[in-house]
């Protein structure tokens, strides 16, 4: 377990409730810069709520999120997204009455002028399939070029933390494999990524480390070696 | 034939008019799912702040400038303090929390103004009247409405279309929660598109003022037009509130040109005299029933929601 | 469960016995103005709980409720203007014409949903305003007075204002009584419950909106007789009972006084005209309080007065 | 338990009002419009009401005098109200005021039904004058259509062969195109009636009349409407074209924002400014001095209701239960009118000369001058219909 101090992100026992309902019973987690990591889980136990309480969609009621140092489970979530959090929700949310083009430009910012930012131009390389679609309305691309348009439109935030929620979830295998191909190229450049997924395979070839979250809480971290070496951990939580 | 082209100018100038005012509220309503019965009172406050800083500074530019910088300040007043928590109740507090609004308006103005109105006297230059087509005089002021309210239309077109600020109001009408996790602060972006509509009504109030006197109360009546306007042309969409606005300005002024005259062939010119105008109002919402029937969510059905 | 009942039964009683007193109260203090005042409350009291039938249970937001007390008031103002002043004619032609327009309109207005519903009301409301002031043969925009009130035969006088009173309360505790037993009988469940969920009550087997429609109705022909009553009230009739800012009284007096009761309008209507009278008698800027008032009503007071005793609201 | 005792008895508090004390002052309840376009009327007559209780030492047949104002608010439905007020809350001995017939129509039934004596200081709504006159109801002003007929009978001596009349569709706006066409012999080519009081866009009317070619167009807007039409008449070019004649329309109150608009545009009146009697002087020079600017017509109508209720009263000495011989007191309606002569006819409406007013400029202030009599003594031609003989 890395040290919480130099984590890029560090949540520490959160506890998160929907109306009188709790959801969440004390998540622990964290991503060091430049890592990737995945929270993995059975429906329902918990993986979505964790990314609306790090948004601040959903605030935590107790526990400590912290990004880069500063405390942020209080902050609303466009302050917590300017810190450097760029996410692609579950179900990809784009916004149907804007044009493909629209939907990457509107939202799109430099917060940090690092010094080679994300363009229309970039995104278009990394996903060669948006180039022919920018002007069509958002609403009338595939479920495939939407998920690109919804990781293309966080990239243009230039976060420091990228969160892709079920990003292959429901597509095509030949497109399910482009995407992680695209996301293993931004893992290269440096990209630290926290992908909550369902396919383990994919995840053991593609992250570092993992956590396992059953009934909101974490019950069991590692590497992808470790992860692939306790086949019993993947069968009883994971339904493998 | 001439008469007939001088009475639709006539009916555009109410068209245009009511576009204004209805640009504002179907914004207002589209983006933010408010219905805001107080628009009307920003359209009177407008009209106010014309003739007072028209009467300060001397020019009518410079007080309607004023004026429209007024009208923004208190369209965002009014959106962070009251309108900011009747975001997601149902339309009966929309309709009742914005009722009180009015009568508190109404109630402001004439403490601060007195109950006596006020007049906006046009500059010298515009008591003149321009021969459009050979035979047709038209005031070259309701020119000048028009033709600034084509301007006012194509800039709005332009923002909410071509700007940024455009994508972003028309993303946070789709999903609002969404574009905040993108590091928008969708409140401010709330209190700025309510800026926006008031000082589209604002504008229409000190446009209008020259013609009528600015009274307390004088929004209300055209309020009920303009909210005909964007259910035919159908909440949310500004095109359609264009179209609507022309389409009711015309019927009730050509209506209420003609229709004295048809009526003069079976009843007495008195009775006719009263049932004409009246007949051309009864037609406005007659036409809203029928579009209503056969298109409840009106002719431009917003596609967001 | 039976403190919080008792607290509103205990407030309706006390509110049914203040206004049994006021004609008594009004004589013994010499204030006849108290009595003119009063009828007013009761009339609009009766109008809000019409209302409060179609909105409160019945889930339909009616912005143009207004227009029945107009249809009531124009139905007797018109047949006394032709000389027919028997109140056994006047009175059941208000009603009825009030149900007929309240069947068109309901007809067509139900097929819309949410702020259509509300704006389509609200038009034609204006419609037969602007029929009203097209009338020039009943004055038109001028309005017009009626010189003689509903005759009933010498078994009612209404000329005399206290016999009118308590004619009035009778007529308003009656309706009160009449619409608390159609909320509770099976077509009420039927209304309250396609109120709450439309799909669902179609799904076992109900019309929704043909038992919409008929609550829309009764809720229009109760209120044609307020109507009538207005105008014998007021001897004068004009467009203006029918102008859209009385729908927006008949709307707050129900908010107000709370939707979910039966009884909360008048509560309601009762508490709105009171503040109202006093207020102005108070400050000329009487509208300035009243406003926010209104505004605060709805951010805060959520189920109105009656909510708040029942304790609707701590639940 | 404790909440609902508490709301009852609040409910009783607020109605526990204090009795009306009964002490011996004359109660005047003024009704008139004090907010919107035509305020400026309602200012005019009260300041010329106070005036005259000025004059007369504040006080009416040697009593002092308590004044209620109460504004309409330019709405029959309001006025009613609160005439129905101040007879039965406030119990007022008089009734003054009264600007719009529909107002008074409205509100007749209440004053007659409570016989409440009643001063009508301008509203002239032919029934008043006819089948409605009741012995109770006095007027100081005329009867709608008598000023508009004289203005008939001045267009036919310019000779105007046709003409176009434009008028607000209410009681007064009727009576006063009726009573053009009652006496001007030339062709009448258009009759329209404008909403009322919310239209006050001419636009589409003002097309009408230059599409019909008149040789001359009558109009009637009282108060700020009457600002805006001619403002508009003036800004479709019509000005220059086509003459224009008017009644009540160009008075002391619209000329200051009139100015040079009104110049050339004539019209009838009972009273001018300049009227040559002491009386008259007096009101004119005293009002300007106190109020700095000019009474009109409406404030004089009002200034002679002040005589009219004193000379009365002291007749009676301020005995108000005596009806029947406060009502011949104020029939004999023996005061100083600021219009010189003054006397009732049988339907209580006043019989008096109209003269013709022309706008001249004096210096950099516009006045209105009388120019000639029209018609002397003349007589409102609903009498007959009046039970009063």
């Amino acid at each position: 377990m890395s040290t919480v101090a130099e984590a890029l992100l560090a949540v520490s026992n959160v506890e998160t409730c929907y109306g009188l309902s709790q959801v969440l019973f004390g998540v622990t987690l964290a991503v060091v810069p430049g890592e990737t990591v995945t929270l993995m889980g059975r429906n329902g136990m918990g993986k979505t709520t964790t990314v609306r309480s790090v948004m601040g969609l959903t605030p935590a009621m107790t526990g400590s999120i912290r990004f880069d140092g500063i405390e942020i489970r209080e902050l609303p979530s466009y302050r917590i997204a300017k810190l450097g959090l760029g996410l692609v929700p579950e179900g990809r949310q784009v916004f149907p009455n804007l044009t493909t083009r629209e939907n990457l430009v509107a939202t799109a910012a430099n917060r940090r002028n690092v010094s080679d930012p994300w363009t229309l131009d970039k995104v278009c390389a990394l996903f060669p399939r948006l180039a022919e679609r920018l002007m069509s309305m958002a609403n009338l691309l595939s479920g495939g070029e939407q998920q690109m348009l919804a990781i293309g439109r966080a990239l243009m935030t230039n976060p420091r933390l990228l969160i892709l929620d079920e990003a292959t979830e429901g597509l095509a295998p030949l497109i399910r494999a482009e995407i992680w191909q695209c996301l293993t190229r931004l893992k290269a450049a440096g990209q630290s990524i926290l992908v909550i997924d369902k396919n383990v395979q994919a995840l053991i070839d593609f992250a570092d480390r993992h956590y396992v979250i059953e009934r909101g809480k974490v019950v069991w971290t590692g590497s992808s070696r470790e992860l692939a070496a306790v086949p019993e951990v993947q069968h009883r939580y994971l339904g493998i | 034939m001439l008469y007939f082209i001088e009475q639709s100018l006539n009916g555009v100038q109410l068209g245009m008019l009511l576009f204004l005012l209805a640009a504002g509220l179907t914004l207002i309503f589209g983006i933010m799912d408010l219905v805001n019965l107080a628009h009307g009172s920003l359209y009177m406050l407008g009209a106010y702040f014309a003739a007072t800083f028209a009467a300060m500074t001397g020019s009518f530019i410079a007080g309607a400038l004023l004026a429209l910088i007024a009208t923004l300040l208190v369209g965002m007043a009014v959106e962070v303090i009251a309108m900011r928590r009747l975001y997601g109740r149902d339309h009966l507090d929309h309709v009742l929390g914005t009722f009180g609004l009015i009568l508190f308006f109404n109630e402001l103005v004439r403490l601060i103004w007195g109950p006596a109105g006020m007049t906006l006297a046009l500059p010298s230059e515009m008591l003149t009247a321009v021969q459009v087509l050979p035979g047709v005089y038209f005031p070259l002021y309701r020119l000048v409405i028009i033709v600034s309210t084509l301007a006012v239309a194509l800039l709005l077109y332009v923002l909410v279309m071509r700007t940024r600020i455009g994508m972003l109001i028309r993303a946070g009408a789709s999903n609002r929660e969404m574009v905040g996790a993108l590091g928008i602060n969708i409140k401010l972006l709330y209190t700025l598109v309510f800026g926006l509509g008031a000082v589209l009504a604002g504008f229409a109030g000190l446009m209008q003022a020259p013609i009528l006197t600015v009274q307390i109360g004088m929004g209300e009546n055209i309020l009920i037009l303009a909210f005909v306007v964007i259910i035919i042309g159908g909440i949310g969409s500004i095109r359609g509130a264009f179209v609507a606005a022309m389409l009711v300005g015309l019927i009730d002024t050509v209506g209420r040109a003609f229709l004295p005259d048809l009526m003069r062939l079976f009843l007495s010119a008195n009775a006719a005299s009263t049932a004409g105008p009246a007949f051309s109002s009864m037609l406005i919402y007659m036409l809203t029933a029928g579009i209503l029937v056969f298109r409840p969510e009106g002719l431009f059905p917003a596609a967001t929601r | 469960m039976s403190r919080r009942f008792n607290t509103l039964n205990l407030l309706i009683a006390g509110v049914i016995a203040a206004l049994a007193l006021i004609p008594v109260y009004s004589a013994l203090s010499g204030y006849p103005f108290l009595l003119s005042l009063f009828t007013r409350i009761l009339i609009l009291a009766m109008a809000a709980v019409t209302l409060n039938l179609i909105m409160g249970f019945g889930g339909m937001v009616s912005f143009g409720h207004a227009a029945y007390l107009g249809i009531g008031g124009y139905a007797v103002g018109i047949l006394a203007k032709e000389g027919f002043n028997s109140g056994f004619l006047q009175w059941p032609v208000a009603v009825a014409a009030s149900a007929l327009f309240a069947l068109a309109i309901g007809a067509l207005s139900l097929r819309t949903r949410g702020v259509y519903f509300i704006m389509i009301t609200l038009a034609f409301t204006q419609m037969i305003y602007y029929v009203a002031i097209g009338l020039d043969r009943y004055g038109g925009d001028d309005g017009m007075t009626i010189y003689r009130r509903s005759q009933f035969g010498g078994l009612i006088n209404l000329s005399n204002r206290t016999v009118f009173y308590y004619l009035c309360l009778v007529l308003l505790l009656g309706t009160v009584y009449l619409v608390y037993r159609i909320v509770n009988s099976r077509f009420g469940l039927v209304i309250q419950g396609s109120r709450s969920n439309d799909r669902r009550m179609r799904a076992i087997g109900f019309p929704p909106y043909r038992y919409k429609l008929v609550c829309f109705v009764i809720g229009g022909a109760l209120c044609g007789l307020a109507g009538a009553l207005l105008a014998n009230h007021t001897d004068f009739i004009s467009p203006a009972l029918m102008h859209w800012t009385r729908s927006g009284d008949l709307l707050v007096m129900s908010v107000l006084g709370g939707m979910g009761s039966v009884f909360g309008p008048v509560i309601g209507a009762v508490a709105l005209l009171m503040l109202e009278e006093t207020l102005s008698g108070l400050t000329e800027y009487w509208q300035i309080i009243i406003g926010p008032l209104f505004l605060l009503v709805v951010l805060f007071a959520r189920g109105g007065i009656a909510g708040m005793l029942v304790g609707e609201h701590r639940g | 338990m404790r909440k609902a005792l508490l709301a009852t008895a609040a409910l009783l508090i607020i109605t526990a009002s204090p009795a009306m004390p009964q002490q011996k002052t004359i109660k005047i309840g003024f009704i008139s419009t004090f907010s919107g376009p035509v305020a400026a009327i309602g200012n005019d007559m009260r300041n010329s009401f106070e005036l005259g209780l000025d004059h007369n030492g504040r006080k009416l047949g040697g009593l002092p005098v308590e004044v209620i104002y109460e504004d309409d608010l330019f709405k029959p439905e309001v006025g009613v109200q609160k005439t129905q007020k101040l007879i039965e809350s406030d119990k007022v001995d008089f009734v003054v005021g009264y600007i719009w017939s529909n107002v008074l129509l409205a509100s007749l039934k209440p004053l007659v039904d409570s016989q409440t004596f009643t001063i009508v200081t301008n509203a002239g709504a032919s029934q008043l004058a006819g089948e409605l006159c009741s012995p109770f109801v006095f007027s100081t002003s005329w009867n709608n259509d008598q000023t508009p007929q004289a203005v008939g009978l001045y267009m036919n001596q310019k000779g105007v062969k046709s003409a176009f009349l434009i008028g607000p569709n209410y009681a007064a706006g009727k009576d006063m195109l009726e009573g053009v066409a009652a006496t001007f012999k030339g062709q009448i080519v258009g009759r329209e009636l404008t909403r009322w009081p919310d239209q006050l866009d001419f636009s589409a009317e003002l097309s009408k009349a230059r599409a019909a070619k008149p040789e001359a167009i009558f109009a009637f807007y009282p108060g700020g409407a009457g600002i805006q039409f001619i403002t508009q008449y003036v800004q479709s070019g019509l000005k220059g074209q086509i003459p224009l004649y008017t009644a009540f329309t160009i008075d002391e109150l619209s000329l200051p924002r009139l100015k040079d608009l009104a110049l050339g545009i004539p019209g009838a009146q009972e009273w001018v400014n300049d009227l040559p009697n002491e009386a008259n002087k007096k009101f004119v020079a005293d009002y300007k001095a106190k109020y700095k600017s000019s009474p009109s017509f409406y404030g004089a109508q009002t200034y002679d209701a002040v005589g009219l209720i004193d000379s009365a009263l002291k007749a009676v000495n301020n005995d108000m239960s005596k009806k029947e011989d406060l009502r011949k007191a104020l029939e004999k309606a023996d005061f100083k009118s600021v219009r010189g002569s003054f006397k009732f006819g049988p339907n209580h409406i006043p019989i008096q000369n109209f003269y013709l007013q022309d706008v001249v400029k004096q210096g950099d202030d516009y006045v209105l001058k009388t120019v000639a009599t029209i018609v002397e003594n003349d007589q409102d031609k609903h009498f007959q219909n009046c039970h009063m003989k």
